[in-house]
């Protein structure tokens, strides 16, 4: 008995669901109006955003992020971007957590150097233990390795975020091997955080195994950005359904898709 | 008295309040964050906190970010 | 001015529209029944299917494949599957045009080994020319050589498609440099028929600038068939709209998603 | 007489038309197609098409293919 | 009982012996004297020259290429480059054949295109014939469609030689899968001809079972082309010693190069 | 001007000079004979080994490692392998130069978990500064994370050992981005530890400029060692070559290799 | 009289040899091969092969190629 | 007096040297390292060092590794 529209399992983040498996930035588009109709469109029900100093003397009608995409409609997840130290890091959330009302969940990166923005790994092994203690529940941004992830996890992490490639470069995942291997020893979800540059390395991400795919370049950088938003969407769902489905095995030669018998020419 | 706020020498009126500051700021209502000192004065005491002279005062919201 | 929800062109195939740009074989399913729910879960418009000789003698109660996939509902594109030579190719496709009331759209294929299930080029130049003469909408199935493709383009077929890689093999597509070239000069739609084994490789077919895939194996022989089926569809969704939502560059070095100025900390 | 209908040799009564073995095979309605010595046979023809002895016959349908 | 020094047969090519495997262009150096330098670094001893006008008028103690690489040192093969016919192709090994003095071993290539330089696979299948009716020895270029290298063979050329990417491309082995397939399937020796760009890409050919490798731009235009052409003869004979020798099977988890038994500490 | 016979500086590791960029190591072989065959036909001038329990009452007249690789021919490297933490490792290189007669040079590993054999990064980074200041030479294995080889050289390390994909694992270099960043940044010789399983592979992590690579199962794990092991001596001066001599540029289009001019068809 | 030699018209001595030629070019000794209409004419026969008007003449060398 | 000698137990005479260990245990000349409760003694001190009773003795030597 076959099931004509097989479900699957929602995403579930600190005990709160999800159903969406795409989490988008909302960083470097061209007008809020684009990033309000990329997101909305992306299907995406966490965002990420960073939070930075009040421009003072600002015209006070200008809109905000908030604004934009409200707390009401969206789970927002305040990243520490630009933090090079656990102290920043560990500063920066408890400041987005009294902007957010008492809001806990943070995505934490300690980044190591301006060049790869890969993660410094010791740092943010620090800050993650202090935001912990603090009671703030952490979404971490590291790299490939299976065991600092697997320590990510151990020290209470929520979700563990390895990176496909650098952020921004658009490179696609490069060592799958490492992040099947993260896959298969975690209990907590898994999330591609950065290196997707379109929607089959989104896909292969979630055929690998992962939970979710957090993107922001590939979208915002991308010709038209609410069409890849779109296209984003539904790559995800594709590599979900796939890696749930269970692909054919690949096979060295050829094998005919119609029967060979009952031909009618020798 | 004069206090940094966002790194800035500013001159507010003597032991003014986070509240009257925000106000000045025509900030009122938004949805900032205080830190005074590299301590979070939560929301509810703003009115109550008030400056003392070189206070350290970041003023803070959400902008776009990846 | 950006767009809520940005159209596509449809595929247009001799003359006729599709909204779905996935195409799927019915052979190698468990039963009639896990087929018709696979094929109506894709969202497929046309179908591929194969003539063979009527079983004699056995149950005429039994259902046939045109009571499963009604000719109504969906465009049946009889392959000439199993051919190994032009004459056999062209009895099959007359054979099939009376079997479908004159129906003269077919899938050409005449292949040339059955280890690689590789076309016979000169074989299926041949068969074309013959089909096309006799009023035939020639569909045909060949290598990943762009001068091949060209010239069965210039004979007359109405679309060329070329194998990603083996037929049943779901290797994935083996020469991305080709299946662009075909892409680049073509001015008749280009499918991907053969290869795909999941989602990704069929998301990276569109991306390349296919018009839309061809599969079968990758469905019917995933561990879900239906799900699958529902992944392909979403996956050519995806890659279609990633391809015309022209994708980010790549990049070699990282580039930070939210902006440096406004820190608050040094 | 006797014809080859699908590679087997049969037996079919003399001058039977084409419907007429559709028929005996219990084929009557069914999406099939015919070729008569490697030549189609219309549907429209099949009553007044007579066969001879020796034909060779076809007759398919339609099934799953990728 | 082990073998210090296991040997390999040497590369047999028309009843000839050559004890490198690979084959070099002559084109696009910089001077003869650059040209000389990296043919005689390379170590190989088949070289490829084409036929052209000569410049009537010029210099008449300019050296020539026979002057460069004596057919005494080396064994030329004489090419068909830029030839889009069988007629054009034909006509140039004939004199081919009368300036090397009844030579009669040729590289056949009958171009279809020029911005991919893919064979024409009639026309090639076309002079193939002709040329081994008027008695040449025929090294044919194509492309890596396993059943037209089959058939080329079987029509009696000596050695086929499939493109790995287009020529001047540097892109590197496109199709591991079909490189392999022409390889076992052959009787004569199969050279990937077209598409190396560095050493890696050439061992890549050979760890293939390829039985040599025809290259000319990867060396001429390296930086450095003489020391780029002792790179590549060294590449050629580590790619045929890795088949030789059977690599290590790829394993999806590690396992350690030290034992573990035997340790003081626990 | 060319040069017959360009040649490179040799490999500097801690004031040494190695003409050979192969490391090898002496595990995992059938036979002693074997394993000093391989060793001395892959060219290799240092040497990995492991320190274990003597196995008392053997027989006493059973050759050891040191007997068939002799300090005095070969530069030995005793590693950590089977150290899981800081302490065992530290241990391991005091009763290696006690062993070796006060040799300073180690490798350092310490491992994080058995089925990946990853490094355990804080504890390497623990042990590694332990033993610069207890007066080691510290060649340390480290994962592919360009900001720990970093720090790893910086803390005085003599060289960086990224590895390219799981010890034994024989899948290749994962994360060529990664490598090449190390090698970008590094002032100290870079070379991949664990990964290769055949000649290309060697090439390939040459080619993104490493100064050497250690292997071990690659050659011990062939069918045939020694003639893998002439394979691997070869490849690595192929891919320096290869790197020293800069690549060809990679072309989307094909560039014919001989002169259009000149000829005499039209 | 007027032949045409790698494609341009060319003027040679009536019933002038091929060897004739290839001296008058200063090609003598080099390695070329002879085309006349299409057939090549041996390296033997280039004493002999007299010329006629209008002879479509190549003369051909090895140059680089890959 | 026992010692521990590579994790098992083992007798050997009271107040035997390092040395005198390594020639019972037929090691003479060999290349091995000694360690007692985890500390390296020198090969230089092995005729010198008297080993005690429930010394933890390790004596390791090179094999093949990766």
């Amino acid at each position: 008995m076959t099931n004509e529209n097989p479900q699957d399992t929602p995403l579930t983040i600190d005990g709160t669901t999800y159903h969406s498996r795409l989490l988008v930035g909302t960083g470097k588009y061209a007008s809020w109006e684009q990033a309000r109709e990329a997101i909305e469109t992306s299907g995406a029900e966490m965002v990420t955003m960073a939070v930075r100093r009040t421009n003072l003397g600002q015209n006070p009608d200008e809109p905000s992020l908030l604004d934009i995409v409200s707390p009401e409609q969206y789970t927002l997840l305040p990243n520490t971007a630009g933090c090079y130290n656990a102290r920043d890091a560990v500063r920066t959330c408890k400041l987005a957590r009294e902007l957010l009302d008492g809001h806990n969940l943070v995505k934490l990166e300690v980044l190591g150097d301006e060049k790869t923005l890969y993660p410094d790994v010791t740092e943010t092994l620090k800050a993650a233990e202090q935001l912990i203690d603090d009671g703030f529940r952490v979404m971490v941004y590291t790299n490939d390795d299976p065991l600092i992830a697997l320590r990510l996890e151990r020290m209470g992490c929520v979700a563990v975020m390895p990176l496909g490639a650098p952020i921004g470069s658009g490179l696609g995942i490069q060592n799958r091997y490492n992040i099947r291997t993260i896959v298969e020893n975690a209990s907590v979800p898994v999330l591609v955080d950065a290196g997707v540059g379109t929607a089959s390395d989104a896909s292969v991400a979630m055929e690998l195994g992962c939970d979710g795919v957090l993107m922001n370049t590939a979208i915002a950088e991308a010709r038209e950005p609410v069409r890849m938003a779109r296209a984003m969407g539904k790559a995800i769902e594709a590599g979900r359904d796939a890696y749930l489905a269970g692909r054919m095995p690949k096979k060295a030669y050829a094998s005919a898709s119609s029967p060979l018998d009952g031909t009618f020419f020798q | 008295m004069k206090i940094e706020l966002n790194g800035e020498n500013t001159e507010v009126s003597d032991g003014a309040s986070i509240q009257a500051l925000v106000d000045q700021l025509e900030l009122t209502g938004r949805r900032i964050a205080v830190e005074v000192n590299e301590e979070i004065v939560p929301r509810s005491e703003h009115d109550s906190h008030q400056l003392s002279p070189g206070d350290r005062v970041e003023v803070v919201h959400a902008i776009g970010g990846g």
